[in-house]
């Protein structure tokens, strides 16, 4: 028997091994430092990861696509596109962390640990160059969520830990088994000869390798019903993970029901990784196989529909933003409905400026709310008064969720519709047009109250602001705007179509 | 020689009773143990492929699934004791606090 | 000078973040004065040329502005109100400084409405200018604004919601390189490139019908067309009460334009076959918006549904798609504001007065004479009386729609008499008749405000006498619009 | 053999049934606390042992699998080249990250 | 008849043997026991029963099957019932995997009665199922004191089992088989594993101990604690298959290190000389040498004292795990670095100029010594398990927390 060493590399691992020494050393340097020392050095280790991203660190990944490990770990332009976003969301929530974690209890050095843990996941998928890495890095990411919402010592945010871990569990066997069955039609588990094995299913005649000749024909009449029910599979164990209706209960829940700066990581972080998934498996291995799309098209329907229904009769602002995940949700998933081509810049340069929205209106609720509850929509009357920084902060931000120019997301939306529009979802953009009226009107209100003047006393935590969160919020707010104005920053890197293309594995 | 075929239907049987199990139990445990038999039939499932491939990617791969369903059990009972200790229930229907 | 015109008030809006508080006022009223300036400037020089820069180039997404023609002459007419409207703001709102920049923030958004010759590039500024209306409303509100609000922004976005899938049905199936409305050359490695415009391609025919339809929406919401208008009375009521902000609003109909500009062009063949309809749709709002004016006795819905009724017409003269309809169209457009936002400063400084804006508050001509003849003066504008400038564009309308569809506008024209008559009850009960007993005494115009109602009242009464300056703007641009739909529909 | 495993130990309980004697009474059958009597109802009726039994059985979990992940390595070791140690190594730190911080936790301090 | 039901029959008749000749072994274990305790505490032990006390076992055996099997009235009836049988059956599947001799050396059949491929890690699961016995046991009794006896010995067998499994992998590495016969076949032609794995063994002995619930580890009978462990509410034929279990998994363990560690059935290969073929002669050396550990088991049992429960956990985690891992790494890296030529320069012998034929000596010596300091020490290492600290605290973070909150 030989043994045949993976090309071992670690060049493209250089971003997770960074954010892995983060969370190793707040695993077990906490026991002799501060938690505080701990979280800077974990910033540090994110930036450095994201300069070995952009290629400043004396080597370049960019333009590269650099594997390693026999395909399982590709650092393309796509996985840097988006671990970039991933390192962005993740500074965001520990800069928040730094002001809110005490006062959610939650401030010690596993709180940390776990974060980068979780990033660690998040990344993993993003890299990811097949099944098995994207599956490990999943659980990484998963496993450390459920402890994440969890971490708080109260009922609310154990009982919601629950929800969330036994939701997610079995999100992850409905994916595995998914997976397994995908394994199965095609006989690999790396994307790009699952790619081309997809093919070769749908159409026998193509069939070169004769050794794959032979399995094909082993297991052909079952092959495309297999390859059908794996993607399937798939698809609602990942509608599970980034909250897809009907798949999307445990998200108010865990999002509410967590201390808030946990709650901004969540639904960020771990959602772009989620969504950097689907991408890799939907708009790459599975790009061609049938049926997904047609049932895919109808998941996001009712997450449109049911995200924003449901998140229109909110009171409770940061339930409210749970919901407003779900709608988001939807609107994200119309970019994997498209070519590669189309729907992945757009689905990049959603999920980026998603991320710096959600997470400046999430910094902000951490910041200003008395409890873990987080705030009421009246609590929030007159807050241009009292904090008009933060008021107008969160005012853009909830008119760019909301779509609105010249913020970025409205060029999110536009992506995201144009995308489906192009290819053929002309009545899922309408809806999702008519769905986003609604959005508009749940945003505005809190938007709006805040601007309104107000004798009574203030209802919110008066100490709320703070550098830590202040530099987050600019972050974001400067990214919403800038990237509005001039969405090239961010799109033009995207735009180009050889990476998706690359994305499948075609043209290598 | 039991073909592929029956290995999958075996399979699917133990993923479909896992799937039933979690949407009817309404104790946290056996919810839990549901997924636990999803993830096994995921396993058997993956062995099955493998054979039928003669690949061993696919078996290295029932040892990754093996090593999630402990890293889960071992996170999920965490979970699952925590909130037993404080309320003595492990009842998916008593955890009111949270309704969707 | 054309985007330091654009983007002027937007700096002096940032500016007056900055800068101390008691300064606020002369950086908001230079600003404005210097757009005004910069306007004009740009009229005697005969309007711009088309500026057209790649902004997001992958998508087609340009940066392209112009300023001629009609959108000048709009331009230049935002540049006055705004500047009469802030004069009368920092007179008027105590601790103006919010209400400036707002109103200069506001003042970009539509002067690049008006600029945009890329479409979505206008569906940007279309949407920027919607936020400082709301927190003028927000922040200036009265009691029941947050319905007021809902209302107004639910129904703006459903409509521009839908336009931005039309925007993107638009490039999509034309098949053009941009979303510019005229094609422009590029510099690549391999030599000049032309990029197509939206002009130079002929959407095919079904889709043509749907893709119009989500524009129309959009447009018919802000214009506002019946049954869409229902967000303006309240959007107006609930303002504040100096109608400052409802100034803005009023230009802000911005309906009207983007239907000439983008539709016709766009969709002439749709435009073409939906004629009967849509006059009909027009001259209903007309007239139904005049009537319930009549019954109104609140002086701000009262002003809110005589504009209603006046986009009726303009909506009439565009759908017609006859030459002389369309100029006049655009001059009523024009100059409504003029008077419209006028009238709204008007009832802002009546309820400072005798602080209502109830229209039975009686007698005030016998007290506060100046401000009742000049009230008296832009409401003959409004309805039109020969001699000032709604005239013109009213009856320009209906001459032209006459050729089109006699009998449609034949009911558009009983508009005319209902406007006097609604016109002429509200301003009877509130000028004349007797003074309630027990009332204050109320003061006549002095200052700043003759200059606020008496300025517009100039400039109407200049253009409906002197109207060349005007129409020299208007007509060639006209031409060339119904020039383009024409070789469309030609082409069919 | 299992089949004869499982035969042995089910004949012998059988048997025993059978031919033992059966005479209970109460005080007999009750639960032996030392001659006190028995506090609560039997079994699953919210009995309570200590949380430290839980973090014994995870961290079994946990080093269980790590040994597993070590069989095949150790058997196919001879012939895997040299990388194979290193990455073991790495594998063996990374536990010990975990190890360590179990350690520090005091969790497997025993009072 | 066909060949698969012949192979079938044989295996039961050889399973059926084996099951015999370990229940016998068992009865006559407490006898040995028994008299050797007698014997090293100065008194003669039993000597009514029979010639040598020699029926003193069937004895028992009657007395534990006519006896009365009490059922407390609070157990969960069927498991109660089951879980004795589960200890007892998975401790006597374990011992069919040992090969007691070469192929073909039982009258033509093979002296086991399976041989797979994962061979250890079938036994090791196999020892390892005795856990359910002992925790479904204490559970099901629906008393306090066995709830809380079979907990600890559950957590006590599956804390040593780690220590048990990583202190094999030194020599699965040299072997590169997890099959019992090469193991054994191994050992033959390269010398047994004691000699190369001391340290290994030290370790695999004292888990060995404490996976039987054998002294000094034998918490689940210590009375002082909680009464009788597990067994508080078991009497008769269940309590005598729980302790059937236990000498049974002493059966296992001992043949098990002899396999591993001490050459299996082979014996020393020097003895060829005076005796041809005498390493050879099967069965004989396997149950002599099975025969010394079950010996030393008892001798253990008679020196050295019970340690305390939490001293005995402490050990497992914090001594046991880290050096078994250490001893494994140590072996891999004695394979990468000594033993191959890729190293930088060839292997360490061609650099120190020494006999490439040394094999695994080094190696040997190296354990020897560690496991030598290890004994010798182990003042050194006591403290590492003995000493409690507790938890501690942290006050001075516990107030600055309160104080940045501001009183909020």
């Amino acid at each position: 028997m030989t043994y045949t060493l993976p090309d071992v590399n670690f060049q493209p691992l250089m971003p997770m091994l960074f954010v892995l020494l983060g969370a190793i050393v707040s695993t077990i340097g906490a026991f002799n430092t501060k938690r505080i020392y701990v979280t800077w050095f974990n910033i540090a280790m994110l930036v450095c990861s994201g300069l070995a991203m952009t290629g400043l660190l004396g080597y370049g990944l960019w333009n590269r696509d650099l594997t390693a490990f026999s395909g399982g770990v590709r650092a393309d332009n796509v996985a840097l596109m988006i671990g970039g976003v991933i390192v962005i969301g993740s500074i965001m929530s520990l800069l928040v962390s730094l002001d809110t974690a005490w006062r959610a209890r939650v401030s010690f050095p596993e709180f940390d640990a776990m974060l980068m843990y979780a990033i660690v996941g998040c990344l993993l998928i993003a890299f990811s160059g097949d099944l098995i890495v994207m599956l490990i890095g999943l659980e990484i990411m998963s496993l450390a969520g459920y402890v994440l919402a969890t971490l708080q010592d109260s009922r609310r945010s154990e009982e919601s830990g629950l929800k969330y871990f036994l939701l997610g569990s079995v999100g992850s066997a409905i994916l595995i088994y998914g997976i397994a069955f995908l394994y199965g039609a095609t006989g690999s588990f790396n994307y790009a000869s699952i790619a081309g094995r997809v093919a070769e299913v749908l159409n026998p005649a193509t069939v070169t390798d004769a050794a794959n000749a032979a399995n094909a024909v082993a297991l052909a009449p079952n092959n495309l019903g297999i390859l059908v029910a794996g993607a399937l599979l798939i698809l609602s164990g990942f509608a599970f993970k980034v909250a897809l209706a009907p798949f999307h209960q445990w998200t108010p829940d865990v999002y509410s029901g967590a201390p808030t700066s946990i709650s901004l990581f969540l639904s960020t972080v771990i959602k772009v990784a989620a969504f950097a998934g689907m991408l890799r498996i939907f708009n790459g291995a599975l790009v061609d196989a049938p049926a997904w799309h047609s049932v895919l098209q109808w998941l996001i329907a009712i997450t449109l529909i049911v995200g924003n229904m449901a998140a229109y009769f909110q009171t409770n602002f940061k339930r409210l933003m749970a919901y407003s995940a779900v709608a988001h949700t939807g609107f994200l998933a119309m970019c994997l409905l498209a070519q590669p081509s189309m729907g992945g810049p757009a689905l990049v340069y959603y999920l980026l400026t998603y991320t710096l929205m959600s997470g400046v209106v999430f910094a902000i609720i951490a910041a200003l709310q008395r409890n873990e509850r987080g705030l009421n929509i009246g609590d929030m009357r007159g807050l241009f008064y009292r904090h008009p920084a933060y008021a107008v902060a969160l005012a853009v931000c909830l008119a760019s969720l909301a779509g609105l120019p010249p913020f970025a997301g409205f060029f999110g939306k536009y992506l995201a519709f144009q995308a489906a529009f192009q290819n053929g979802y002309q009545w899922l953009t309408v809806l999702a047009a008519i769905t986003s009226v609604i959005s508009l009107v749940y945003y505005l209100r809190p938007a709006m109250l805040m601007f309104m003047p107000d004798r009574t006393p203030a209802r919110e935590y008066q100490y709320g602001q703070r550098p830590p969160t202040n530099a987050t919020v600019a972050l974001g707010v400067l990214g919403v705007i800038l990237l509005g104005l001039i969405p090239s920053l961010w799109y033009n890197f995207a735009a180009n179509p050889q990476i998706w293309r690359l994305l499948a594995g075609i043209g290598q | 020689m039991v073909g592929t075929g029956a290995y999958v239907a075996l399979s699917g049987v133990l993923f479909a009773l896992g799937l039933i199990g979690v949407l009817t139990r309404r104790t946290a445990i056996m919810v839990f143990l549901s997924v636990e038999l999803m993830l096994n039939a995921a396993n058997l499932a993956l062995v099955a492929f493998a054979r039928a491939w003669g690949d061993l990617v696919g078996q290295t791969a029932v040892f990754i699934v093996m090593t999630l369903a402990a890293a889960e059990v071992a996170i999920g009972l965490a979970i699952i004791v925590a909130i037993f200790r404080k309320r003595e229930t492990t009842n998916v229907d008593d955890l009111a606090q949270l309704k969707g | 000078m054309m985007h330091l015109m654009i983007f002027l008030p937007l700096l002096a809006a940032l500016l007056i973040m900055i800068v101390p508080a008691r300064w606020r006022e002369e950086v908001a009223i230079g600003s404005t004065l210097l757009t005004l300036g910069l306007g004009l400037a740009i009229w005697l020089s005969g309007g711009t040329g088309a500026y057209i820069r790649d902004w997001v180039a992958p998508l087609g997404i340009t940066y392209s502005v112009q300023l001629n023609g009609v959108s000048l002459l709009f331009a230049v007419i935002i540049a006055f109100m705004t500047f009469v409207a802030a004069m009368y703001a920092i007179r008027r709102i105590p601790n103006p400084g919010t209400m400036l920049g707002l109103m200069l923030a506001m003042e970009t958004g539509l002067l690049g409405i008006f600029a945009a010759r890329d479409l979505v590039l206008f569906y940007v500024f279309f949407e920027w200018a919607l936020i400082p209306a709301l927190l003028m409303l927000a922040v200036y509100g009265g009691p029941s604004r947050m319905k007021a609000l809902v209302k107004f922004a639910a129904f703006t976005l459903f409509g521009s919601l839908l336009m931005l899938l039309s925007i993107i049905g638009v490039k999509y199936y034309s098949g053009a390189d941009t979303f510019s409305l005229y094609g422009f050359d590029v510099q690549t490695a391999g030599g000049v490139r032309h990029m197509t415009g939206l002009t130079e391609r002929v959407i095919p025919q079904p889709v043509q019908n749907w893709l119009f339809l989500g524009f129309l929406l959009a447009m018919a919401v802000k214009l506002p067309l019946w049954p869409l208008h229902s967000w303006l009375p309240d959007f107006h009521e609930q303002n504040h009460p100096s109608g400052v902000p409802d100034v803005m609003g009023t230009l802000y109909k911005v309906g009207g334009y983007g239907l000439f500009l983008f539709a016709i062009p766009l969709f002439p063949n749709a435009m073409h076959d939906f004629r009967p309809i849509l006059m009909g749709l027009a001259a209903f709002t007309a007239l139904y918006a005049a009537w319930i004016a009549f019954s109104q006795q609140n002086w701000k819905r009262l002003l809110a549904y005589a504009g209603l009724s006046h986009m009726g017409i303009v909506a009439l003269g565009i759908f017609s798609l006859n030459e002389t309809a369309v100029i006049g169209a655009m001059y009523l457009l024009a100059f409504q504001n003029l008077y419209t936002g006028a009238l709204f400063l008007s009832v802002g400084m009546l309820q400072e007065r005798v602080g209502s804006v109830d229209t039975r508050v009686g007698g005030v001509m016998t007290q506060a004479g100046a401000l009742g003849g000049l009230t008296m003066a832009l409401w003959f504008a409004s309805i039109a009386v020969p001699g000032l400038a709604g005239f013109i564009g009213e009856f320009s309308v209906l001459l032209g729609a006459y050729q089109v569809q006699p009998w449609i506008t034949a009911v558009a024209t009983l508009t005319v008499i209902a406007a006097a008559a609604y016109a002429l009850t509200a301003f009877q009960t509130t000028f004349w008749q007797a003074r309630p007993l027990g009332a204050v005494a109320t003061k006549d115009l002095h200052g700043l405000e003759w200059l606020v109602l008496g300025l517009p009242l100039a400039v109407a009464i200049f253009f409906g006498v002197y109207t060349l300056p005007a129409l020299n703007l208007i007509q060639p641009a006209v031409q060339n619009i119904l020039g383009i739909a024409a070789r469309a529909l030609g082409g069919q | 053999m299992l089949v004869s495993a499982l035969g042995i130990g089910i004949i012998a309980v059988i048997a025993s049934a059978l031919l033992g004697p059966k005479k209970g009474s109460k005080a007999k059958l009750m639960p032996y606390e030392s001659g006190n009597d028995p506090e609560h109802g039997g079994v699953g009726t919210g009995q309570r042992f200590p949380v430290h039994f839980y973090l014994v059985a995870m961290l079994f979990i946990v080093f269980d699998i790590e040994t597993a992940f070590f069989y095949p390595l150790a058997a196919a070791y001879q012939k895997l080249p040299q990388f194979a140690f290193f990455e073991a190594l790495t594998f063996v730190l990374l536990l010990l990250v975990g190890y360590y911080y179990i350690l520090k936790k005091g969790v497997l301090e025993w009072r | 008849m066909p060949d698969w039901l012949a192979a079938g029959l044989i295996t039961l008749l050889k399973a059926v043997l084996v099951i015999l000749g370990l229940l016998t072994g068992f009865a006559y274990m407490t006898l040995v026991e028994r008299k050797l305790l007698g014997r090293f505490q100065m008194r003669p032990g039993p000597n009514r029963v029979g010639p040598l006390a020699l029926l003193q076992p069937v004895a028992d055996a009657i007395k534990s099957i006519f006896k009365e099997d009490l059922q407390v009235t609070m157990a969960d009836k069927l498991v109660y019932t089951i879980a004795p049988i589960i200890s007892v059956t998975f401790a006597l599947v374990a011992f069919g995997g040992i090969p007691a001799g070469p192929a073909g050396s039982l009258f033509g059949e093979n002296p086991w009665v399976y041989n797979l491929d994962a061979g250890i890690l079938v036994l090791l699961a196999m020892t390892s199922m005795g856990v359910y016995g002992i925790f479904l046991g204490g559970w099901a009794s629906g008393s306090k004191y066995p709830l809380l006896g079979g907990l600890r010995s559950s957590a006590q067998m599956i804390s040593y089992e780690l220590g048990m499994g990583l202190s094999l992998l030194g020599v699965l590495m040299m072997v590169g088989s997890t099959r019992m016969t090469d193991i054994v076949q191994y050992q033959a032609v390269n010398g047994w594993f004691i000699f190369f794995q001391a340290f290994a063994f030290i370790l695999f002995l004292i888990s060995a101990f404490a996976e039987t619930n054998r002294a000094p580890f034998d918490l689940p009978e210590a009375e002082q604690e909680l009464v009788a462990g597990f067994l508080t509410e078991y009497s008769a034929i269940k309590w005598a298959l729980y302790q059937m279990a236990e000498y049974i998994g002493m059966f296992t363990a001992s043949a098990f290190m002899v396999t591993m560690f001490f050459g299996g059935w082979k014996g020393p290969q020097f003895l060829d000389g005076l005796i041809p073929g005498i390493s050879d002669w099967p069965l004989i050396w396997f149950i002599a040498k099975m025969a010394f550990f079950i010996f030393f088991f008892i001798w253990v049992k008679a020196s050295i004292l019970r340690i305390r429960y939490d001293q005995l956990m402490r050990f497992g985690w914090k001594v046991m795990l880290p050096f078994a891992l250490f001893n494994t790494m140590l072996v891999a890296a004695y394979i990468t670095f000594v033993g191959r030529t890729e190293w930088k320069g060839g292997n360490v012998y061609e650099r120190f100029g020494l006999n490439q034929g040394l094999g695994w000596w080094p190696l040997g010596l190296v354990s020897l010594a560690l496991a030598a300091f290890w004994i010798v020490r182990s003042d050194i290492v006591r403290p590492w398990f003995n000493k409690a600290r507790p938890p501690q605290l942290d006050v001075k973070q516990h107030v600055t927390i309160i104080e940045r909150a501001g009183g909020d």
